[in-house]
This record gives C-alpha cells, structure tokens and sequence, in this order.
C-alpha cells in the first residue's frame, strides 16, 4: 500500500553474539597497539598484517561461497562486523572496498578461472582492490566514461586516465569502467566493459591527489596500451550498465555511510559530561534519536538483501538521509560544544578531532553517489521519472 | 509481520477507507460519518484490539493494534480510535475491564500530574485532553501513595473546559476534583518507569499516526504532481519538484522505521529497559521532526489548492501538528533521551544503540 | 565585481521622524478600538473608515505623483510606513494591494482618463483592488492562463475563471490578466493583456474559499460575458509579459515578505521573560540576527528601488529568503517555547497565537511567486538560465 | 561608498589579484608570494589603513578598511592583513603609534582575559591568536585597576605554543608571564562596553572576511557549472544545481548585507549604542551560518575536484570555517543578542529593529 517499505527488523541473537567476538578481537588489536581508535587519521602501524588477521578470522568476504573460501554467512552477520570496525575506527581500507563490492561483483560476472584464484586471496586479506570509475570529464555520469579499452591478441589494451581513485597507488586490482564501443542512439549507456585491472600491469601509473582534509589517498591513474588478458573481462563486453545497480546497493546500504562522522557526537558526549546544560542535553537527544533512526533503517536495508530482495530505493534514502546527516554533524556538534568550559588539553583534542570531521564533511555527499544522483534514483522509485 | 496481524490491520483499513474517505468528509462538511464509522469498528472490536479477551476486548497483538493506528493515521483520522485503543491497553495492564464505547486518556502531557487520594478520588488537572468532550469514559493515570494507579473516570464526573486542536479536533482541559472513579487498580507492572507508561505508549502511538499520515501526504503528492501541469508538462517532470519528493520520501522512511521499531520493541520490552526509552523517545523525536519538512513539502507541491479547506490535504497537514505535540514533543523527548545517553556515559552510547 | 550587490543603506532622518508619527497614528486608532494589534484574526471592527483615514494622512500611494493627487514621497518613506503597519498588525488589507501593486501598474500603463479617475479614490482610501492571476490550470505558470478576452463593440467580453484570489468579493477593481490572443512558437507568453476590471461589472460572481487556517479571503471568480470598456485596458494588447518583471519587483521588496509570522518571535520573547534559559536566549538572538540581516536587505532594495534601479534578482532573494524564513519561524519558536514553564493563562495565548502562525506558514512560501519561481529568477540572475 | 574610497579599494583588490591570486598559490606549494605581496600592501600603506596618519598609519576611512579586508576575504588571504589593521585600529583608539611590519591582536576569544598589573605588566594567556608566530608585534587589551588598556607587546617577549587553523594558518597560545610593553595606554574611550571593543571590532572583520570568501565562492561555482559538463550538458542546465545556486545566492547576500550593515554602524555608532551590538553580532551570527550552507553547496557543484588540495576552492572553505570561530563563534553572539533583547524586553525589539 505504501510507496516505501521499511520493516523493524532487529538483528538475530547469533549476530550480537557476533558482535563481542568481533568487539574483543578489536580489544586486542587496540591492546596490541595496532591501531589508535581515538586517531584515526594516523592510521595503522600494519594494516597489512591487521587484514591478513581479520581474513583469518573469516571476516572478509563472510558472505561468499563456500567453494572459494566463503562462509555463507548472512548480510547481517557482516552487517555487525562492518559496524564494529567502523565505530572503533578500524584499519579496514585494505579489504573494505573487495568486500564491499569488487568480491560480490566477480562472484556475479566474473571467469571462474579468476573467481577461483581471486576469491580466496581475498578472503585471507591479502588483496586490496580499488575501483576505476570516474573520469577527469565523468563524474557522477558514469557513463560518459572515455578510457578505451580496444581488442588485441588475447586481450585488450586501455588506454586513458581515471581520477578520483581512492587507494590505486597500493592496490593490487582495479576494477574498473573502460569504453569498448561507442553509446547508441537508443541506449547511451551501452559500449562500457567492466575489466579486472592487475595494478602491476606495465603502462599503469598512478599519480597521487591530496585532499583539503590532508589525505592523501586519492589517485589519478593513467593507462599507456596496458594489456588486459580477456578472461579479466567482467561480464558482458559493451553491457556494464546491466551490471550497475545491483552494484551499487551494496554500495549504499552499509552502517559506514552513516557513521563517517560519528567521533564527533562520541566527543561531544565525552566533553559534555554527565549533567550538561540544557541545551546541550537536548542537543545530545536529539542527534541520537537521528543516528538510531537511520540505524533501523539501515538494518532494515540489510534485512531486506538478507531476503534476497533488491531494496535499491530504500539504500538510495538510507544512503541519501545518512550522508546528509554524517556531513551535518560536525556542524551540529560545534554549535552544542560551543559554550562548554573545557580544560585547555580537553579543548585541544576536541577541537582536534572537530577538525578532522569538519574538514572530511564535504565530500561525504559526493563520494561514491552524489545526493543528487540519489535523489534521482528515489524519485524513479517514486514513478516520477 | 504475521499472516493474520495483517488481515486485522487489512480490515481497518478497508473499514476506514469505506467509512472515514478523507475526500468524502471534506465535502459533506457535517459529522454525519461517525456514528456509523465507530459502530463498524466496534462491531469488529478494532477499538478495544489492545484490551484482553476477559476485559470485554479484542485481545489482539500490540503489532496488529499499533498496524489499526497506522491506518488511522493514514486515514487522518478525527476520532478516538487510538485513544481508545490506549485506554483499552491501559485498563488492561491493571486488570481492568473496559466499559465500552470510545474513551481517550488523561494526562498526556509530561507536565500534568494526577493524584489519587487514600479515599480513592482523583485529583489534579489534565489540559489538552484528546476528544475528552466527545466521549463518556476517561482512563487516567493517578499517582498514590503506592505508587500510579490506574482509574477508570466517568466524563461526566470532571468539569471540562473546551478546547480545540490544530485541527479543530477536541483537546479539552479536564479537571478532576474529587473524582470517585468507576473502577482503579494498580499498575500491574512495577520498575522505575511505571509512572511513565501512559506517555511513552502515547507517545508510541502519536509516532505511528504520524508515520502513517505522513505515508499517505506522500501518496498525495506524488499523485497530484502527475496531474498538475505547470510549464506545459507535468510538474513531476520538473527536476526541483523530484528532489522535493525524494526529500518527503527519505522523511516517510524515517518517521516509518522510526515508529515501527517503536512498536516492535514495546511489543517485546520491558517499559523498564533503557532501549524502550531509546526507541519511544527516537521515535517521538524523528517522527515529529518530519512533520515540518514533510508538511511543508507537501503544500509546496500542491500549491495553493492545497491549502484550502475544499483539499484534504489540511486534514493531514494539521494532525500531524497537533500530534507531534502530544505525548511530548521532540523537546522534550530529546531532554529525557539526552538526559539518559549523558548519564549512561559516552563509551555506552555505542553499545546501546547496537543493541537494537 | 560581485555578482550580487547590497548596499548597507541606512533609513534617512525624515524616514524615522514620519515612523513616529505612524506610530503615534497607529497608537490611537487602537485607542480608539479599531483594531487589536494582539488579534489580528479577529479583523477590524470598520477597515473601510480606517482606509480613509490613512488616505487622509497621505499614506496612500504616497510616492504617486501629485498630479493624481500622490505625495510623491520617496520609497523610504514608503517602506516606513508599510512596516509600523505590518508590525501593529493594522487592518490594511483594504488598500494594500492597490498601494503595493494596482497603483504602480495603473500609473504605468493605463489610460490617462483611468488614471485621473481612479488614482485619486485609491489615495483616498476608498477603492479596494484584487489581482487576477491564478486559473485552476494555471499557478506559478502564469503564462498558461486561459481565461479569454474578446473583442466587442467598444470593448472587451471576458469568460473564465479566476482562483486564489484574495479578496475578490469584497473588491471594488480587479488587474487580470486575459488570454487575447494565442501564444506563438517563438513566444510562449504572448497573447495575454491585463485588464482593469470593475467588479460590479454584470457577470461576475465570486465564491469565496475557505483556507485551512481559517480565513476566508481566497475568491474562485468566475466571468460570465463581463464587459470590459477599451479603455480598461491595461498596456498592450497582447503584451502583458512586458510588464511583468517591473510589476512584480515591487510585490516582492517590501517587509511584509519576512515580518509575517514576526508575532511569534514577539510572543516567544514576551513568554520567556528578561533571564530565559541558555537555550531560549540562544534560540532567540539568532533569530534576531537573521531577522535584522533580512531587513537590511529589504532596506536596501528599498534603496534601490528609490534610486530608480530595477533589483529583480535581488528583490527576489529578499523574498526567497524571507518568506522560508517567516514559515519556519513558528517552528522554531515552537521548540524554544517547548520547555518554557507558563502559566495556564499565559500559555493558552501564547498557544493560540502560535497555532495561527502554523497554520498561516505553509502558504507563505507559495503566494505571489513560489520558491521555485524565485529561484529561477535568481538563477537567471546569476546567468545560469 | 564614496569614490575616493572606491579608489582604495580598488587598489587593494588589484595588488592582491597580481600579488595573492589562489591559483598561484596553490599551484607553487610554497611561501615565496608572501613577501612581496607584504611589501606592496605596506608601501601603498594598506597594512596600516586603520592607523591615523600621525601614529604612522595611512588614515583611511573604517569604510575603506573594511572594504580591504572584504577583498582579502574574496582572496581567501593566509597573511595577517586584517589582523594588522585590526591592530592598528587598537593602537589609534589609545593614542599609541604602530611599529611596522604585520602584527596581530589578542586575545580573539571571548573567554580569554589578559590583565595589566601595576607596574605595566601584561599577564594571562590568550589562546587560538592568529598569526602569532609570523608577526614581531602583538597589540593586546588588557584589563588593569584603571580598566582596559591597549599595549603593544614584542612577540619575543612572549611564550608561543605554536598551532594551526583549519586552514593551516598560524593560530598559536600566547602566554604573557609578566611581559613589559613597548607602549601602553588606556583606551580613549569609555561605556559599559569598552572592555569588548576589541571582541566587536574583530567579529565586525571576521563577518567581512566571511562575506568576500562566500563572495568569491560563488563566483567560482557559477563559474564552474557552466564550464563542467555532465549527462550530455554544462550542470548550469540542471534545475537542481540552479536552485542551489540561487540558494548559495541568497546566504552571499544575507552574509554581505549583514557585513555591510556592520561596518557602517561601526563608521558612525559608539560601541555603547545597544545598536552596534545588534549589527556586530548579527553580523558575526548571520555571516557565520552562511558558511555551511554556502561551503557545502560550492562543494556539492564542484564534486571530488573541489576536495583535492590542487584547487582553489579548499582555501576559501578551510577559512571560512575558521574564521566563523573566531572573535566569538554564532552561539557566543546569539547568547550575547539574546541576553541584549531579553533584557529590553519583546516590546522594544521591534524599535530596536526599526531604529536601523
């Protein structure tokens, strides 16, 4: 009857039972000095060997087949483990983006031959993927894309540059949009292929673009005649756009598209104390009574991919709502913090940590689905478009 | 959601749908609709759902009641029905049987307080109490010596002062002097939170009226943004106008999730544990913050037709005002809730949330 | 070198000397029980008289010239006194329009027999105007009107209908707009003539519509073969969109496009008395600051106007944001006033007050030009369209 | 704006524009155009616009002063240009002459306090003082027994501990352990207010900085959507980025009215006057809210680009959000106006309003 579902859905006993083990796994990475929860922006002493540690407890990839190393978990199982390593701030840039999305894209589309050599590499956390969408001319019109890839013995050569790529100059596969033939009158989206880019190829390199916040991880990536063989082509040569959207609501239902910013309502809670003002009482209820709300929802999206169902709507407003509100936040907070009377050190950290969350805001609705890209896919949901 | 949930919540809304037509009410401009309206939902118990079999009640689920109160909300409903549904949930948890025939509740703001004296009379003042004018039996919540209790109090015995909602919906002001109730027992239930289960489930039951108004607002919407031409093509195909509604779409889904997961958790919680003040408090919260952006949406979609006592959209538009002030707003909600997540400490903010 | 200009204008000396004799007007005619400033829905016990007696004071089309018996005051002084009549709620309603816009429009573009006939009544506060915009399929779009005009021995037959239109039953003159003639290929607002419109004329008949909040003022105006002597009409046959730009920049310069819900903002600090909470007095000083930016701005298009400029594209972020303003007001106040300890008398005034201002809001943003219009124009302005 | 203000004006937009452009700067990744752009500001004698002529200062008007800092903000400027004519306007409003050279002011945070002992030592701390460590003097207010003084003070005789903006511009704690001034004297003029005179000058500067970034931002957002092309046209043609464009529009001219409005008041209003509070803070409030919505719109048109520290528009943005902290954030003015409307009373807001 209504024009968008969301059910109550509440996370399984077996998954919070998940959850303690993952949180004390945490416990002792943090003991072991492995990486500081309340720093994130120094990042881990080995994140490399932090990945290979959550692969061995079978935390990557938990939802994949058995057959190349999965466990057949559910989606709320991985749901927690996600949500866990993001609020302790978690080293997880070395697997996230294969979990998250180039491992569901292979299991889907890729040669068996690649899913069987791949797959379990990933799942030990000894791979590290990036992905090659935008363009210095296509940013969230992803099919505008230009780099071309063209046929030769064996395979294919690609040829043009990839900006925006986030960790290339360590990962160890792209995968990435190239053009194999021009759009059609009748479908514009047609003529792009998706490829498995081995980063080590000769005719690769990555030039490295700071961002305003002071990462660095940002990439420009420049393809010379690189040679891709051609069982590293992903799924249907000129037909990735059939393979976009189920793509994408992975992409968009996880608790990290929520929870970017989260530090700054733990310091304001922190700073604040046990008996604020009323104002900032207020203030503190209000922003968990936003965060929990898109929580439910987002379990709720999770619940929805555990039943084989397609939410894409539903991921679109999670995701639409939540980096809203994740962008939203710092600014909220500093309002709140604003008359507290903080020690000098007290101050520093705050503000420190203000900073940082400040200074990432305004990409979070940019990255990985514009707002605007968004708001598109709910207005189709809607029959508008 | 179960089989048979659905088929009850399926009823109410047919029965609403065929009795309680937004657009026929708007232009009939008389209260001819009611009496018929509330003998259908009588008939098949949807009023007393929530009071048990024993007590003269439907004995249905907590899901299936707060389903009938969605409906209701969706329908824009200006009668007691969730009021009612709440004094049947309230009598219940004391033990008490319910008379028959619409009732609401007092008090339904945080800050009025009645008082039961150790000759059993109910004392204090209860102001904008839900369609208290419009019908025969209060169910009140009244503080003793041991503790709240629960009263059932004719109308007829208080003094009431007439009062009118946002939507010209009764909201009167009861004063109860000496009031010897009908029945009273304690609460069953025991725990720091007892004195306050009358306005958290109030407040449960606002989040659900809300979420389900403002569900239909959408539908409206939408719909009306199809028809209309503006510019020589439909003003759905306008790239503002999608936004717009993509933005009252994202407010739906909140105040929805927010509001069942509500329900969800007072179906399987005790009033006592901190995530049912989580969950009722974010609920009240993000449900009554919807309104605004959602209401406004709306108009703004609909133009000037909409806002005219000859659309139905005003009736969606001014209940949902009104409700969100019920119960306590999102102020207050946010102190209590602010109140809790401060004292907890801010290490147990996280856990708790994940905790759901 | 900006692309948007605002001069800190400043209100001349002679501009506050004449505020207080407003106010001092404004003082007695509340004396004297024609008007309750703290009611104003309850409408003045006799606007008709009050009307006259503002005409007697020379308020009435004060900047008119004195050929048609105007003063030819500056828009200062003009903006002066529309403001301490906003302000002490004053009963207006009778000779605002033609003051704000059928004047202007009239001195313009109408005849000169018109004009010496008509001017000097509205001056003296005896003739009351409506505006005749809207059509059932025709709202922000004004171009699509479709109510025609037809040619007739000396004049004009008019059949259609009219709706939102305020006041039209208790109007002496209406300024409508009316198809002539067909729109072109290259010109899509061609064909439309405005027309002065008397609404005794036989033919015309008025059903009021109720609003949601209550009041009663939106007419569905329905012609019937109403005759229209040729020289009513206004402008050029057929050219109606000429005269739209400069039309409407006067409708949407002056204070009454921000200080519509000032009551709440007066009943908020009237309720939280001289040591509100942190939260109140925070609440509170933000809302005056944005409040005074938005009457600097209005000032200073004012300014412009006096100085013979046409700010289009200023006047309309003037009313973009004033009346977004104006209807979140009530909200805001609403939340500040939530904790507020009133007594019961206190508060029943303080809520009916803020009831009427919540239900009055959501049309705020939608007469006289939506937001979406606005925007438009200020986008145009900025060379986007 | 008179023409020989004009005038001046206009000469420091140019040398800033030949000597401070963003692009430069950002594409050379070093220090080098610092100084000869400080060379050319003081040889024209802009750095001392606020000085009088006889204190070694050019003696501009407080309307061209502004009118520089306006341009230094459309330049997103990381040297202490403002500070300086914030400090020599310090200077002049005691009598004391300027040394020369860029200085800086403290204390720039409401809650910081210096103090003047007897013998004419400066003591206190002042925390977040921008520039600190790039500037040989500091101008600070200090409170003794006979009230505020202003003393210049060698940053050398001083504790730095060094800190950065978000922008990465110096902002560093100033400790004074009984520092001797080079100059002092007491404030030439008295009221209720003199003590914060320093607070509502910087905020007045602060606000117009705010409204030439928000300015330039604009420019290079509309800029930007015509030139960018996506889905087959420039994103200019999409009703959605129109109307956040327009949106940004409105908070540019909300921030440059309410700028304007402030240093005019400042031009011709004593500090005393409830007036100038009203204008400063509004100023300060209305100018640093601007912020969000016009940084976050600005980023949303130009997408990932916008973020890399390979173009100009991080530079305007990292300021922006640091120069709306600093010399009282909005809620430090909004307590500060609603104290000042609270204590007048509702009925005098209007006359208040009106009186500007």
């Amino acid at each position: 009857m209504s024009l968008i579902h969301f059910d109550a859905m509440r996370l399984p006993d077996h998954c919070q039972e998940l959850r303690k083990e993952v949180r004390a796994f945490l416990e002792s990475e943090i003991a072991a000095g492995t990486f500081d929860p309340d720093r994130p922006e120094v990042g881990a002493k080995n994140a490399d060997e932090f990945s290979r540690r959550v692969g061995a407890k079978g935390w990557i990839g938990m939802t994949w087949p058995k057959k190349y190393g999965g466990q057949e978990r559910s989606f709320l199982e991985r749901y927690v483990v996600t949500e866990e390593m993001r609020i302790a701030n978690a080293p997880v840039r070395r697997f996230f983006v294969a979990d998250r999305q180039s491992g569901p894209t292979l299991i889907r589309y890729a040669h068996e031959k690649i899913k069987q050599d791949v797959l379990p590499r990933i799942i030990r956390g000894e791979l590290f993927f990036c992905i090659g969408m935008s363009e210095p001319n296509s940013g969230s019109d992803l099919f505008a894309a230009s780099a071309k890839a063209t046929r030769t013995d064996g395979g294919w050569l690609i040829n043009g540059t990839k900006v925006w790529t986030s960790s290339a100059h360590i990962a160890d596969y792209m995968i990435g949009l190239f053009r194999t033939s021009g759009s059609t009158k009748e479908n514009r989206r047609h003529g792009l292929t998706s490829f498995l880019v081995d980063m080590k190829t000769p005719g690769i390199t990555c030039r490295p673009i700071g961002q305003m916040s002071g990462q660095r991880d940002f990439n420009e990536v420049v393809f010379q005649d690189a040679f891709i063989p051609d069982d590293h082509v992903i799924g249907e040569v000129d037909g990735a756009w059939k393979q976009a959207t189920s793509e994408l609501a992975y992409e968009r239902s996880g608790p990290e598209r929520f929870l970017e910013t989260y530090d700054a309502l733990l310091a304001l809670t922190n700073a604040a104390g046990a008996k604020p003002d009323v104002r900032v009482t207020v203030g503190i209820g209000r922003l968990v009574a936003q965060l929990h709300t898109l929580r439910r929802m987002s379990v709720s999206v999770a619940g929805m991919l555990e039943a084989g169902r397609e939410p894409v709507v539903e991921a679109a407003i999670v995701k639409d709502l939540g980096t809203v509100w994740e962008q939203g936040l710092p600014h909220r907070v500093r309002e709140l913090a604003s008359l507290l009377d903080l020690e000098d050190d007290e101050e520093d950290a705050f503000r420190n940590k203000l900073d940082f969350e400040l200074k990432i805001a305004p990409k979070l609705t940019i990255q990985g689905g514009t707002t605007e890209v968004l708001r598109g896919i709910i207005a189709r949901g809607l029959g508008l478009r | 959601m179960s089989a048979s949930e659905t088929l009850v919540v399926e009823t109410a809304a047919r029965v609403l749908a065929d009795l309680a037509d937004p657009q026929t009410i708007v232009q009939k401009r008389d209260d001819a609709w009611k009496a018929p309206l509330w003998s259908s939902l009588q008939e098949i118990g949807l009023d007393l759902a929530w009071a048990s079999e024993t007590a003269g009640g439907a004995g249905a689920s907590l899901g299936d009641g707060f389903g009938i109160i969605r409906e209701a909300g969706r329908a824009a409903l200006g009668v007691p029905l969730a009021e009612t549904l709440l004094a049947g949930w309230l009598l219940d948890r004391a033990g008490l049987t319910a008379p028959g025939g619409p009732m609401t509740v007092a008090p339904v703001r945080p800050k009025d307080h009645l008082t039961l004296d150790k000759t059993g009379r109910v004392n204090g003042q209860a102001r904008m109490v839900p369609f208290a004018s419009d019908v025969e039996h209060l169910v009140v919540l009244a503080t003793g010596d041991e503790g709240p209790s629960v009263a059932l109090v004719r109308t007829a015995d208080c003094k009431l002062k007439p009062g009118k909602s946002l939507a010209s919906d009764a909201r009167d002001t009861v004063e109860f002097a000496n009031v010897l109730p009908v029945h009273r027992a304690r609460l069953k239930e025991s725990g720091g939170r007892e004195k306050d289960v009358l306005l958290l489930m109030g407040a449960a039951v606002r989040a659900q009226q809300i979420a389900g108004a403002l569900d239909r607002i959408l539908e409206l919407s939408v719909h009306y943004s199809q028809q209309r031409v503006a510019f020589e093509k439909p003003i759905s195909k306008f790239q503002a106008i999608q936004h717009s509604l993509a933005r009252l779409g994202g407010e739906v889904a909140a105040a929805a999730s927010a509001a069942a997961s509500a329900a969800d958790t007072i179906a399987n919680t005790s009033f006592d544990d901190d995530a049912a003040l989580l969950e009722v408090a974010a609920a009240k919260i993000r449900c009554s913050e919807a309104v605004e952006v959602g209401t406004g949406i709306a108009h703004q979609v609909h133009g000037a037709i909409g806002f005219t006592d000859e659309h139905i959209l005003h009736r969606f538009t001014l209940r949902l005002l009104s409700w969100r002030d019920e119960f306590g707003d999102e102020t207050f909600w946010s102190l209590k809730l602010g109140e809790l997540i401060t004292a907890r400490g801010a290490r147990e903010l996280w856990p708790l949330l994940a905790s759901r």
